[in-house]
């Protein structure tokens, strides 16, 4: 694993960790703070080993208040840190609102550019875990609605490291939305070489294919997978097109794709009403709507609090994602 | 001066002892026996979890005197404000353990219609409100029910509970700043049970104590021995009194200790020592209760036995009634968002419908934290 | 003014006051709490009187904080009283989002229908009064996207009335913007009918057209009106839908303009990307696609922060919706 | 105690005397120089905006010796994290009055390239934050710029100021609340001007003082006559002092009056009477410091008389500059929103640039507010 060149098979997780490793032991100015991020090496253990190899003034369990770490991170940041803050779940990153909204997203504009804050917030998202209200939401566009902020949500282990290591370079505020269901269930090949990055702003094609395109991100790029491997045994070729970065977004491949198939489908975790599968509708809808054969087909969530006990119910899977194809290739 | 440690039974680092509350001989019974059931409840709740029964559960083992001793005060039109860790403060409320279990299960009795996780209660009957899981917003909520009793003129009052990690949360400040302004009948209760998961009280704030914090509001602020259970329920009652009388709130702070994990997710051993909870283990609120009772003579150790082994039999009984009972129907998913279920969420709930229960999973899956 | 029939010629502003007015004197529990609504009256007046008339028990002025004013304002609906609490300019709701998202919009799924807080939050929004970055944006699209919540943005002083009553007197918390640049410019007939109420959930056809659909809200519905009077000395035929309440949203009247017209301009001040626009063309693209025969083009606020110098650019002006309008006329 | 009021000159309440700071005769009429700039400049901003020649104008009349006095004591390599009420602590800092006028000009001079409102100035060169309009926000970066100089053991401090309005704000909570946990270097200033736009303090909060806050933190609280410069300075001497040498964050009550309008767009006598108006005009810090000075016997009645005049000049002077400058370009709309224009954006910017400047409003009208 310390090898430059190859890989190495790894979680998510574990892909995430390696990652603030790299980049703490490559930069003095990386710093990590959140609740629970240091001792007890977060509450995914996420953060695991850092504060005993770094030391506790890298390493900052805050206090419990979600508004006090993004605000301090944000003077860290416009001191010229590289701070990297946890959000334990993107559930609780509401009461920070205000200091990422109002002042994260525009500081770089309102100050003609002389101040920038590039804080890297992490926040676990998304479904699956059985955690109810407030443990499984997929918030982003919350974010993906404020200018200033890139938005990342990377669905593998290469894909969470290669991401994380460029925000944290980056110059730009960054929310990065982990899918949390798939922390240590997806593994991968991740490349060892310690300035492996993935580029900001272009998405991936994670399964060729011809007849519908299906475009996906997070946890959901997985739910999809499947989904084209059951249609693909029923004649039916579907293109999954991985976000990974959904802003800035790679428009160009989106709009390939569907130019390409004809027939579109959004799959999202996420509320349906303004979410961010209903960004990617319009965009078709107002740039490519001449290739369109069928209505642009959202799989979302439902207009609802996220539930307990019917969290199966209430989360797109594979049957649902199959369905909305079945309607686009049939229309 | 808020930084003394205020106490009946004198031990544990008291500074000021108050004197003993002038209670029957069946009021002191009925603390003990709340006491006892919220620890067996708690163990109950823990055992289901460990057995993969239940998908998570939120133990208050050590926090028993704090809760009881607290809502011991409290009448029936009085409002609580809670956060996860009261199941001892439902209990005095009259809730029944089959309440709490049918929420622990999320199944078709739960009041919350298997929406939320374990230990997020709601017993609207009790004005005992809803549970979330963010830290601290139900403070804010507490004083916005206290002004609504103050602007009707009502001599009742709202009592709110909350951690010590709590109190570095925004609602928080805002809750007893604006209690503090609009005088309101509030009794803020901070069990400080010295961890919010894995960090102590002492890396969450700089403060002496957190009573100290009082005085930033205009509120008076006491420090409570939160394992002496006769302390807790004097001092909440001067805090009571000063609500109901239109002396406006109180900050109380009920120093304790989480004698458990922080849920069923959670292994302290990452953040504490055997030393630290061996030290705590010795000042088991129930056990001290006890030894009290028992010394003043007119409480026999078999009396105390014989309820431990009732409420261990009410709560084994209590989960086996939970457990019977079905899963919420598929409908509910869509109901209670609005008043009137609007037209889009019926288009999605006849989706839904429509569709078959294909891709259903494990219902026990355990939470992961 | 005080007839029970027919109407009185008020501008927008004296049209909401009077609404608070009546609702305070129907019912007691009526109570309105915000940062200087009360002695002062409102920094825009809204609230002018109200103190002097109904007390300070029940026109709060609360200290600067809006997370504690929403936090109260639910702990009274809780309990039973109907608060209107006044965000002094919709751009400083941010510090309440927690307790607007996680608190105000769950209650009632969460408790099983136990407990609801009806609470309806009055925020002034959008730009034209060289306000800036934080007195001029228009952040339906986040509140759209949170479940629990109606969302409402009336345009006329009639329908400001008459939504204001009914969410006074609804059940559900009512996040209420209201289109500030107006407040004092747009004048028009409203009823004397103290139990007059426009209905929640009903869009309003502004401008019956046959050419094109475009559809807003708020203080857009007036340049767009603009707009369809100088399209129509070019002779084309818009028609302006005034959605008056995004959630719910009145799906039918959309749709049906759209069969009708097959072209469509969605416009909006709001950022662009997840903005409440791209809902609207996403419902489009998935429920009426075979009815268009054109691109949904969307008419909104670029993606940057709102700007101070140069409002005049970055607000879509008539002649913006015009182009996109000639756009799908001419696809 | 955190309750006294600390003063030099001895009057206006004040119950504990602190000794004069000592000065040499060029520190102190610097001082006085800058606090009669910092009014000149209010005074050309107010008429500027009643011309109709800017858009909105915030006046910080009457706490020209808390600004001054505080930003004493600041070394060019500290920071500040101001609110939008502190054009004199950027007069102390070294900024020119040209360029402030460019920003509340809004012209292609401003380093915000006209994009905030008047009053909301950048100064990079000068550590001087960009300012926001949100109440209170800035406090929590002031906590984090001062972790951050802690981080790398640097001896400098961060100083930030907000209004008594803003120890409501979540971000005074956290900020104060993280800064005592971590012995941030900070040194948290609250220009008490007993006015939230309309709210007077007492509604605010009911803790006796803002100093008394400082207790919930476990730093130190000192109030202070706001229109005492010397006291200020000597107060935030201390306190700085202490930053510097590692002993941590101190809030400073600096308590003063408003003297004007909470801005260009607000009418006081809404809400405050004439009296209360006239008591404070007696107390003018400008007057207090020069009647001060005078009866030091070093300073001459004419020496001060022409700093006004020398002042006045120079801000009208500055105004004529900055009014003649260009609007900024439309291509700065786009600009400044990511490091790297995103495709999206130079999407939205070529639409621009191919449309007409059809629907140009005047540039100058007044913000109602
Ligand atoms: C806003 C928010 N942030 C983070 C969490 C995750 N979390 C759950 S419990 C907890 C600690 C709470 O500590 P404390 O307030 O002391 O209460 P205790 O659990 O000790 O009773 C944290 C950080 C949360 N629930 N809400
Ligand atoms: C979060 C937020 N809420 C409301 C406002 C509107 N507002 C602007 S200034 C102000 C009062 C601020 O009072 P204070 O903190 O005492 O500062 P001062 O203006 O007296 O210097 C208010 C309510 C705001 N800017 N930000
Ligand atoms: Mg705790
Ligand atoms: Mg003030």
């Amino acid at each position: 694993m310390t090898a430059n060149t190859g890989t190495t098979v790894m979680t998510l997780l574990q892909a995430l960790n390696l990652a603030l490793t790299e980049e703490m032991e490559r930069c003095e100015d990386v710093v990590i703070l959140g609740e629970d991020v240091g001792r007890a090496g977060g509450v995914f253990r996420t953060t695991d080993g850092l504060q005993a190899k770094f030391g506790e003034a890298r390493v900052m369990d805050t206090p419990l208040a979600e508004s006090g770490i993004i605000g301090a991170a944000i003077g860290m940041a416009l001191y010229g840190l590289r701070p990297v803050a946890e959000i334990q779940f993107s559930d609780f990153i509401f009461p920070a609102m205000d200091q990422i909204v109002s002042e994260m997203a525009k500081f770089r504009y309102r100050s003609g550019g002389e101040f920038t804050c590039p804080v890297v917030v992490r926040a676990p998202s998304g479904g699956g875990i059985r955690g109810g209200h407030y443990h499984s939401q997929s918030p982003e566009a919350y974010f993906c609605h404020t200018p200033g902020l890139v938005v990342l949500a990377p669905s593998t282990p290469e894909d969470a490291k290669g991401l994380l290591k460029s925000a944290i370079r980056g110059a730009d505020p960054v929310i990065f939305f982990e899918p949390k269901r798939i922390y240590r269930t997806v593994k991968g090949e991740v490349p060892n070489d310690p300035d492996f990055t993935v580029p900001i702003g272009k998405a991936r094609i994670a399964r060729a294919g011809k007849d519908v395109t299906v475009i996906a991100w997070g946890a959901m790029v997985h739910t999809c997978l499947e989904a084209a491997e059951k249609a693909a045994r029923n004649g039916v070729d579907i293109e999954v097109v991985d976000l990974r970065s959904l802003v800035p977004l790679d428009e160009v491949t989106v709009l390939d794709s569907v130019r390409k198939t004809g027939r579109v489908v959004v799959a999202s975790e996420a509320t349906r009403t303004c979410g961010f599968a209903a960004e990617i509708s319009a965009l078709i809808a107002e740039e490519v709507i001449e290739y369109l054969q069928a209505p642009i087909v959202r799989v979302t969530g439902y207009d609802t609090p996220f539930p307990y006990a019917l969290e199966h119910v209430y989360m797109p899977g594979p049957d649902r994602v199959l369905a909305a194809v079945h309607r686009v290739k049939t229309f | 001066m808020p930084a003394e440690l205020l106490g009946v039974f004198g031990k544990g680092g008291v500074t000021k002892k108050l004197p003993v509350p002038v209670l029957t001989r069946e009021e002191l019974l009925g603390l003990h026996r709340n006491m006892v059931r919220t620890r067996k409840l708690d163990e109950r709740g823990m055992k289901l979890q460990r057995q993969g029964r239940i998908g998570f559960y939120v133990p208050s083992l050590g926090e028993e005197a704090a809760q009881i001793g607290s809502a011991a005060v409290l009448q029936g039109s009085d409002w609580v404000s809670p956060s996860y860790r009261q199941p001892g403060v439902a209990l005095a409320r009259g809730v029944t353990p089959v309440e709490m279990f049918d929420n622990c299960f999320g199944n078709s009795g739960d009041a919350a219609k298997g929406r939320q996780m374990p230990v997020h209660y709601t017993f609207r009957s009790r004005n005992f409100i809803s549970i979330g899981s963010p830290i601290g917003t139900q403070i804010a909520h507490a004083t916005g029910v206290a002004m609504a009793m103050r602007i009707r003129g009502e001599s009742k009052l709202c009592m709110t509970y909350f951690g010590d990690g709590a109190t570095s949360s925004n609602d928080f400040h805002t809750g007893l700043n604006f209690a503090g302004v609009f005088r309101a009948p509030c009794v803020f209760v901070c069990i400080n049970n010295q961890y919010a998961i894995s960090l102590c009280v002492t890396g969450q704030t700089s403060s002496g104590t957190i009573a100290d914090k009082a005085r930033a509001y205009g509120m008076p602020g006491m420090r409570v021995d939160g394992n002496d259970v006769l302390a807790v329920l004097a001092a909440t009652r001067l805090a009571a009194d000063a609500a109901r009388s239109g002396d406006g709130p109180t900050l109380l702070e009920l120093f304790s200790f989480r004698m458990g994990p922080h849920s069923s997710s959670d292994d302290p051993s990452r953040y504490r020592s055997k030393e630290v909870e061996a030290e705590w283990a010795a000042k088991d609120p129930i056990q001290r209760f006890e030894q009290w009772l028992l010394a003043q003579n007119t409480f026999s150790a078999s009396e105390l036995a014989a309820v431990h082994t009732a409420a261990e039999e009410e709560m084994a009984e209590a989960a086996k009634l939970s457990e019977a009972k079905a899963p919420p129907s598929k409908d509910t998913l869509f109901e209670d968002v609005y008043a009137v279920m609007p037209a889009s969420l019926q288009r999605q709930q006849a989706a839904l419908r429509a569709e078959g229960d294909a891709h259903a999973q494990d219902r026990n899956a355990a939470f992961p934290l």
